[in-house]
């Protein structure tokens, strides 16, 4: 319980913005770069590229599989929290979901930074105990004879979802799948979209 | 024991809302958090993730429960930052114009007693137990999966100790291990016949299984 | 698991700070959340201290525990009389200018699997071990002493079973016994030799222990 | 996380308070009357006259360590939270204290309402865990030798600490040795005071 109510968060994040740009530690266009990275550089379009290649180059699957950092940085996806993708996918009697329970850790190349539900402390706390539940309240119904596998991304490994290839897809090129991967689909809160 | 950030099958919490069409950041605030632990190692000597991690882990249980991510993010670097000489809190607050919560100092004897590992143990298929271990620092075992036994589905590569690195100590590298725990295991008869939960756990976590 | 609530060894906290010469009300609003929970009883059908407590424990986990213990108070009574119908949660929002957070529902399973113990099974001196049972409602077994032995100290008289009249189930009472556990068998190394903790417990969260 | 800031925690109190008077629920003079009770009717002065008496009057302190409920009731100390009173005895060799970890139970006819220390997550969380730094922060350093028990509230047994009865105070009345009993000496953070 907090005895004295703190200054405004925003205020609080001017402070050490400031004090460190007048001790000339850092500069305004650090702070900008470092935004657009994650803003702009990393997001899930980056992983939905990834699944539709893997759906649509079999090699490229098997090396997905073998060895995912590798096989996203050949897509030019790679950086901070990507040192080492592990690429899980799903078939039709598993299904594969991410979280992290201890902080909110997460594939940033391929995934982008995370969106609050996937931060909240409901996510964190629930999925591991009643994923289905929770993928239900998500949106997302799993028949009983699916298994679950959740994935506590407790430590180096990052993980991504390789959701199932939507039927009726066939033949399309890699630009239109990859518009079926959102980010959800690359968790493992959703399935990709319908064909 | 376990610390308020080990959230993993805690009672109580209420229902995920996801909110449509979500912007990266919603306020200025939390582009500067970010950018803050982007450029943390060039101005904060000896800073690693694990030191952050522990960092947000040390607010107060409240604090931490109560803020958002990204205030959590703020906290913790700006701790760091204090800790290590590089601001002044009360520079900060003059800034600020109020109180600047930091989180917490680290515990007296902050790292369990654990036996570095530095050759693999445990192989694909093999029965492991989380161990029970204690430990007031930085560590990455959930509460959930301790004294639990579960199977190695991946042997991942070396990578720093979180436990001492988190703390200073000595840098050590050992293999992760992907460890699926059934969730009959984990929760009882909560838990569900067909899902299971796979925890990314350090060698000197682990234990072979009870014979 | 555990909820919010269960914070017996929880990692994190800082001091313990103690105001000198404290008055018993800080503020007005702590004196009327008193008087209503002295009041609840004459005011809600069927109310119990069972009922209230768990009303309490069902708060969002990051409002329980960044809010005083009055507002604690508050909110449970409160959010039981919006839930017998004796208040209504927009009228109390336009009486308050503004949003009246309250707890959270019921979980939908709420109540452990234990054995209604209608005689007292254990004596003083016995050696008896704390079940790992989970359960989703209230109950009053602190999850520090879950799967822990310890030696009775004493019999107490039978008292109403929290775990079902917190619920509305069928009335039952059973003995408790004050149950002490050493802090080495709690606590592991971090336990004091010298050191022990006494836990009150109805005798259905008790097994005898392993032979 | 909230999402949106609650009203007040003033006018939410005064919101049930107002709602339940329009109602005729309640009425006004029974709000102060259950005030009255709790800031002036139970305190730690009721305890204090509790432990004086049994330091000077043995079969008292027998019926205490027997049946503590009926032993305050013979001083006029009963009433909720109070219905099944324990008294712990200190000893040269054995301290007690006592802690509700999971809200904050007290035996108020005797103790009084509690103070935010003892109501506070830190106390909560790590009197049972480390008994011997809370208690030094408090104010209270214990040699090794003298054994801690912590008496963990979690039912419907409420305690009351008797403190060993300090030297010097041989031939003292009651009401000077009550004075030495604070409320923290009955909980079992402070020793009574030095006579």
């Amino acid at each position: 319980m907090s005895r004295q109510a703190p200054a405004p968060i925003a205020a609080r994040a001017a402070a050490v913005k400031s004090a460190l740009i007048d001790k000339g530690l850092l500069t305004a266009e650090t702070f900008g770069h470092m935004v657009h990275l994650g803003a702009d550089e990393w997001k899930p379009e980056n992983g939905a590229r990834v699944v539709a290649r893997a759906w649509t180059d079999p090699a490229f699957r098997e090396r997905l599989l073998h060895d995912a950092t590798a096989a996203c940085a050949e897509l030019g996806y790679e950086g901070p929290q990507g040192e080492y993708i592990v690429a899980l996918e799903d078939t039709a009697d598993r299904h594969n979901v991410i979280v992290c329970t201890q902080c909110s850790c997460t594939a940033w190349p391929v995934l982008g930074l995370p969106t609050d539900w996937y931060k909240s402390p409901e996510y964190r706390a629930r999925v591991v105990r009643e994923p289905r539940p929770v993928l239900r309240e998500l949106g997302l119904e799993l028949p009983q004879e699916v298994a679950i596998r959740v994935w506590e991304t407790s430590a180096e490994t990052r993980y991504m979802v390789i959701p199932m290839r939507p039927a009726g897809s066939e033949g399309w090129s890699e630009e239109q799948l990859a518009g079926l991967v959102t980010r959800e689909a690359l968790i493992g809160t959703a399935m990709a979209l319908p064909a | 024991m376990r610390g308020i950030h080990d959230l993993g099958g805690m009672y109580g919490f209420g229902p995920v809302v996801r909110e449509s069409d979500e912007p990266v950041f919603h306020e200025e605030w939390q582009e500067t958090a970010f950018a803050l632990l982007m450029a943390a190692g060039t101005v904060q000597p000896g800073f690693n993730a694990d030191q952050y991690r522990h960092s947000v882990e040390r607010m107060a249980p409240g604090h931490y429960l109560s803020v958002h991510y990204y205030e959590r993010m703020l906290t913790g670097i700006t701790t760091l930052l204090v800790e290590q000489g590089v601001l002044d809190l009360a520079d900060l607050e003059a800034r600020a114009g109020g109180v600047f919560p930091l989180a917490l100092p680290v515990a007296a004897a902050p790292m369990a007693a654990l036996t570095p590992q530095p050759e693999a143990r445990f192989r694909v298929g093999q029965q492991v137990r989380v161990r029970q271990y204690s430990c007031m620092g930085h560590t990455r075992a959930p509460e959930f999966c301790r004294g639990k036994s579960g199977t190695v589905l991946r042997v991942a590569p070396k990578f720093s100790f979180p436990d001492t690195s988190a703390h200073g100590g000595e840098l050590r590298e050992e293999h992760t291990y992907h460890v699926e725990f059934t969730a009959r295991e984990l929760w009882g008869a909560e838990g569900n016949d067909s899902d299971s939960v796979v925890v990314d756990l350090w060698d000197s976590y682990l234990e072979g299984d009870a014979p």
